[in-house]
């Protein structure tokens, strides 16, 4: 088997706060091959943006990564120096986050902000007009309409649609290997949402570059992505190929999740509901973390170490398979 | 252009209050108790004085008379009449005094601002460190001396103690480059208050900028961490901080009246505080409107300068 | 069939004066919506952001007074009685917010925050602490968490508050203002569950405001869609999802990502982005983004036209 | 919360009520406290501190000590009955404009701002220059220039409240402005109003003191460490002792009241306490 392109093991990040630590991400692993499009699905707290941001080394203050390796292309993130990291940033593995009323800044225009993502990972110091130039052809590939005229406009000027859409464009301007994007459509429309989308898939076909979709919506996952990974509560509790996933989920977690989704194609008498709320993030219950809200759980759950089910990539962790 | 509009707008706004602010001007000399012209001669003066002092204030017109009177002296003449002290244009004295005024302002602010901003950005950068408790003493401190009583404590210390500077401030007497010498305590004096709050917005508010969203787009493109607090933060930051600084320049105005009369400078707080205990009440007029002028000068600049500096009000 | 609420020829524009002297704009939210609410009906108002749906709620609600048309709920104009009359007719119409976490006042308690619409009401209940704890068991919790502060609850249980709280007068009608979009999924179904079943129970009657179009399948009878300030069709809720005749309808369903990597959209998606509220094309307001738009839908203004039964669209298409 | 709680939980809160019990207990008992009687010139004029004069003497005699310790009482009653005085003229307008809105908050806000277009210590000086200069009258000019600073604070409130959404849902339910009013928009403005206040009983303490500097507050004999200050600094040679002692005290009554107006800002604000 070929090496991935990114090999993340075994990650930590922690958050200390006065009231305790809260382990935001608790023991991740998972790999992304080139070309892949990963989907990490959780509802919120889950870790799965900060499971994102860890990879980039850009964990907020007070977090901090505590442990485990990141392998990109035979290297641990980790370890490279903060200057090293910077050129990992932007140019080989970028960002797209969820709100694109905040995502850029209110006070430079837009091209200027596209190009300084060009600017920042050039070879000596090209010439403003020539990035520029270059800007305005990304734009135009991500679907802004009449850009020579709006690339010396404030973000403030553009609709969170187009906001996004520029968004996008600085993510793909180094031609990145791994795109990451932080519930790139929460904030959006539904049609704006299915705009996006078709950008994003676009984008794939024709740069090659690996996604990692993290999203609370099962369905936008569905549309876009070859993997999933299902988090909860700080730890990845079940992965395989999509339709392992939606059509043979083997996670009593994923299984309910899915059940819980009102769907707009068939009608039902009654959602399933997982009971209870998610734990605590200071005080997480002992081990397998969903024992709580779990019908099948059983005495074993509680306890450490948990089960890890694996048949051919398809992975769960879960008592219930242990035999 | 929409930048021109808002000029435009916001001084049409600064004369309307002006107009107001010499209403309550005008009104305040009814606060005198009984008549002001006696008051303001002494009981033992001639009638004829008194009679004439009052025809020279008006006060013996009806009330709207001397109003518009009041009102179209001052617009159209800056005239606030004659100082009781020696005669003079109480304007005329204003104008001499000013520049002692506006220098200390000026130099107290910059001071200010260059406080504030070093230590609210190093203090936000180290946050929660040994440095940033440090700067949140400096200002809990800064914010709660009197600047009286920092302007004594300086003249102790640094001209009596250290003999660095000379005692008193500037005068007509000295040089310019000798007054420039003497400016140099009262203003840093001046500019620990206001240096104190605008640390401190800068703080809190580059700590806010820096949770942004886009800052974590900045740093996920690459950018190197000077380039981030410097370019992509601090211009945000700055906005909040423009206002307060504006807003703190009223307190600063108060206090050259405070350090004037701590440092014996001649300017303008001294002019009003004189006019004061002589019961020179044209000349009180006239003073505190120049100070009042100036503040609501400031705050223009700064509502304009807020406009420019944040592109999503400038073209609304 | 019994008629709750009938909302004629609805208006709402809001003035919006740009600077001190500049002319006030006027972004025309709701623009001539007519519809009615039948007794025991669940009807779901669905639209994307900016199309109106939230103020119509809070027209129906009486908070937002109409530019022009009419709100008549139980036979009596909202907007013109006055005094005993407004006030008994107000208690009969309870909203729940979308946001759980700012919809509570945070320094009442909770005993006080479900019984409050039954104070203003000045309805005389004869046990006020038996009523708060009838109506927390109602919606699933209990009464000791009668005696604490909305802080000490996560999102859904203060949904449940809120519920119960709409629920204390009795009311013949509820809105919901898309009481869910603030939650996990899996909250979000225990809340659906939740009012599912006190409709049944209760025989609510109900509108349902939500942009999610799976949530409005799941607890509606009957639906509105909305596009820019009005409504281009209406219908009983499975034909109207499963063969939508409006465009629009048709866009915004297809544009609906499904959980189920085995249907995954095809159809192109609907281009651009909704108008600007303030200056809507002329004719058919969605004619710049239809894939069917000929040249008199410019023009025209469609009207909604009843197909079938109870279906309706503002379509020249039909 | 309980106050003890609230010390735990916010140390600076703890210190600034501290300082401002000890400056309360000194002005209430002054007369157990000081030694001497701060207006009798019975002793040699500015003798150093000693064991018998803690603070020295002043120019004509005076124990400073016993004058430091009656001086708090002009502070404190300056302070509160003045921001006092401020808030029941400033609490009444900024409710009017904040809920009325339109044509009334117009008038209102242009007032308030006309106000504040003067600095406070300018329209202190207009108004007590005006009126004379005595106790009475500073505390007339410190109300007046404070008035319009609460009137604002309230206002903002109210304004920022009344957009909430469970104001919004109480009117949903169908209540009327007055009960809205009170029960929920005018609770809810309370917190802030009271850091705003307690930080506005700092300024006020400032603000008397410079007046009292200047010769504009109260008048000789009456001990007050503004005029203390005052008199220390015609003497900063020959007797420093005379300028530090009141600077301190008022640098101290200051800081206590900004301590404990940040202090609940914290307390009742968690989310700024995170930065």
């Amino acid at each position: 088997m070929t090496h991935p392109l990114l090999d993340v093991r075994n990650l930590k990040t922690y958050f200390y706060l006065r009231r305790g630590v809260v382990k935001a991400v608790d023991g991740v692993s998972f790999r992304l091959n080139r070309g892949e499009a990963l989907g990490i699905v959780g509802e919120s707290g889950s870790g799965k943006t900060m499971t994102a941001l860890s990879i980039l080394r850009l964990v907020p203050y007070p977090g901090k990564i505590v442990g485990g390796e990141i392998i990109f292309k035979g290297r641990d993130l980790l370890k490279l120096t903060e200057k090293e990291m910077r050129h990992i940033r932007g140019k080989e593995i970028s960002l797209i986050f969820q709100d694109p009323q905040n995502s850029l800044n209110p006070v430079f225009t837009v091209g200027w902000q596209v190009g300084e993502a060009i600017e920042l990972h050039s070879e000596g110091k090209p010439l403003w007009d020539r990035i520029i130039e270059k800007v305005i052809n990304i734009l135009r590939g991500v679907g802004i309409p009449r850009v020579e005229d709006r690339v010396n406009d404030y973000p403030h000027e553009f609709s969170g649609g187009q906001k996004q859409r520029i968004m996008i464009g600085m993510s793909i301007s180094n031609n990145p290997d791994i795109i990451i994007a932080d519930e790139p459509t929460t904030a959006l429309d539904v049609t704006i949402q299915a705009q996006i989308i078709d950008l994003l898939k676009d984008l794939r076909s024709r740069y090659n570059s690996s996604i990692i979709l993290i999203a609370h919506n099962m369905g936008l996952v569905s549309e876009l992505c070859d993997n999933v990974a299902v988090m909860y509560a700080g730890r990845i509790v079940e992965y395989g190929s999509i339709e392992e996933i939606f059509n043979d989920p083997l996670h009593p977690y994923t299984r309910m999740l899915l059940r819980c989704i009102p769907r707009t194609d068939i009608d039902v008498d009654k959602l399933e509901s997982i009971p209870g709320e998610p734990p605590d993030p200071v005080n997480p219950p002992s081990g397998c973390r969903f024992h709580p809200r779990c019908p099948y759980a059983k005495e074993e759950c509680k306890r450490d170490p948990i089960y890890i089910e694996n048949i051919d990539g398809h992975m769960a962790v879960c008592e219930l398979y242990r035999r | 252009m929409a930048l021109l509009s808002y000029v435009i707008k916001r001084v049409g706004l600064g004369v309307l209050t002006i107009f107001g602010v010499l209403t309550i001007i005008f009104i305040s000399i009814r606060l005198v108790p009984g008549d002001p012209a006696v008051i303001a001669l002494g009981d033992l003066a001639n009638p004829d004085d008194i009679a004439r002092l009052r025809h020279a204030w008006g006060l013996d017109l009806p009330i709207h008379e001397q109003y518009i009177k009041f009102m179209s002296q001052v617009l159209l003449h800056g005239d606030f009449g004659l100082s009781i002290k020696n005669n003079q244009p109480t304007m005329m004295r204003v104008l001499n005094r000013l520049p002692y005024t506006i220098t200390l302002a000026v130099l107290g602010t910059a001071i200010a601002i260059l406080i504030g901003l070093l230590l609210g950005v190093l203090a936000a950068l180290k946050r929660n460190s040994v440095i940033d408790i440090l700067v949140m003493v400096f200002v809990v401190l800064g914010f709660s001396i009197p600047v009286f009583y920092l302007g004594l404590v300086f003249i102790q210390f640094f001209s009596i103690q250290l003999k660095w500077f000379p005692v008193l401030g500037p005068n007509p007497n000295y040089s310019f480059m000798e007054n420039l010498r003497r400016m140099i305590l009262p203003s840093i004096a001046i500019a620990i208050g206001i240096g104190a709050v605008t640390a401190r917005m800068t703080r809190s508010s580059l700590l806010e900028v820096l949770n942004m969203d886009y800052i974590l787009t900045a740093r996920a493109k690459g950018a190197p961490e000077y380039r981030v607090v410097f370019k992509h933060a601090l211009r945000n930051a700055l906005i909040p901080v423009v206002t307060i600084v504006g807003l703190n320049f009223g307190a600063l105005l108060g206090g050259t009246v405070l350090i004037e009369y701590v440092f014996g400078i001649p300017g303008l707080g001294s002019l009003l505080v004189e006019a004061v205990f002589e019961r020179d009440y044209p000349q009180i007029q006239a003073s505190v409107f120049v100070f009042s002028l100036l503040f609501i000068s400031v705050n223009i600049v700064v509502d304009i300068l807020y406009h420019f500096l944040d592109p999503r009000i400038r073209l609304e | 069939m019994d008629k709750v609420v009938r909302v004629d020829n609805l208006k709402v524009y809001y003035e919006r004066r740009k600077g001190f002297l500049s002319k006030p704009q006027y972004i025309k939210a709701v623009d001539g919506v007519t519809f009615d609410i039948y007794r025991g009906e669940v009807l779901g108002l669905v639209g994307e952001s900016g199309s109106g749906k939230t103020t119509i709620g809070k027209a129906l609600a009486g908070i937002v007074r109409p530019t022009s048309g009419r709100v008549i709920i139980l036979g009596k104009d909202l907007y013109s009685i006055r005094g005993q009359e407004a006030k008994k007719l107000r208690t009969k119409i309870q909203m729940i917010f979308q946001n759980p976490f700012s919809s509570l006042d945070p320094r009442m308690r909770i005993k006080d925050i479900v019984t409050e619409p039954l104070k203003i009401a000045g309805m005389k209940v004869a046990d006020l602490d038996s009523r708060a704890r009838e109506l927390i068991e109602m919606v699933g919790l209990s009464r000791e968490h009668l005696n604490r502060f909305p802080h000490q609850f996560s999102g859904g249980q203060r949904q449940r508050i809120a519920i119960a709280r709409a629920l204390s007068t009795n009311p013949e009608l509820i809105i919901a203002d898309e009481p869910t979009s603030a939650l996990d999924v899996s909250i979000q179904a225990q809340i659906l569950n939740l009012m599912k079943e006190l409709k049944d129970k209760l025989d609510l009657t109900m509108l349902f405001i939500s942009h999610d179009i799976g949530v409005i399948r799941y607890i509606s009878d009957r639906v509105l869609v909305m596009y820019a300030g009005k409504i281009v069709e209406s219908g009983e809720k499975t034909r109207l999802i499963d063969e939508p005749l409006h465009p629009y309808t048709k866009g915004l369903l297809d544009a609906v990502p499904v959980p189920d990597p085995s249907k995954r959209r095809v159809n192109p998606v609907v281009p651009g982005e909704p108008p600007d509220p303030v200056n809507p094309p002329s004719g058919c307001r969605f004619h710049p983004r239809c894939p069917y738009a000929k040249e008199e839908c410019k023009r025209i203004e469609p009207e909604l036209k009843s197909v079938d039964d109870d279906r309706k669209v503002a379509c020249i298409l039909y | 919360m309980k106050i003890w709680e609230m010390m735990i939980e916010s140390k600076l809160f703890a210190i600034g009520l501290l300082i401002l019990i000890a400056i309360t207990l000194m002005a209430i008992f002054a007369d157990y406290i000081a030694p001497y009687d701060p207006i009798a010139q019975d002793f040699k004029p500015k003798l150093p501190p000693s064991p018998k004069h803690w603070l020295g003497t002043d120019e004509l005699g005076r124990d400073v000590f016993s004058r430091l310790v009656y001086g708090s009482r002009i502070t404190l009653y300056v302070a509160f009955v003045s921001v006092s005085i401020a808030c029941l003229l400033g609490i009444p307008i900024g409710l009017i404009a904040g809920y009325y809105g339109g044509k009334v908050d117009k008038v209102l806000n242009f007032l308030i701002d006309l106000m504040l277009s003067f600095p406070a210590i300018i329209l202190t000086i207009l108004i007590t220059g005006m009126l004379g200069p005595s106790l009475t009258n500073a505390m007339i000019a410190i109300s007046i220039a404070f008035a319009p600073r609460i009137a604002r604070i309230v206002r903002g409130q109210v304004l920022s409240v009344k957009e909430e959404d469970y104001v919004v849902a109480v009117k949903a339910m169908g209540a009327g402005g007055f009960y809205t009013m009170t029960k929920h928009v005018f609770p809810n403005s309370m917190a802030p109003l009271l850091v705003q206040v307690t930080l506005s009983l700092g300024t006020a303490v400032l603000v008397e003191s410079a007046l009292a500097f200047l010769g504009l507050s109260a008048q000789p004999p009456t001990p007050s460490w503004g005029d203390m200050l005052n008199r220390g600094r015609r003497y900063i040679y020959s007797a420093p002792w005379m300028l530090t002692a009141p600077g301190i005290m008022i640098t101290l009554a200051v800081l206590a009241f900004n301590l404990i107006g940040d202090g609940l800002r914290d307390l009742l604000d968690p989310r700024l306490r995170r930065l």
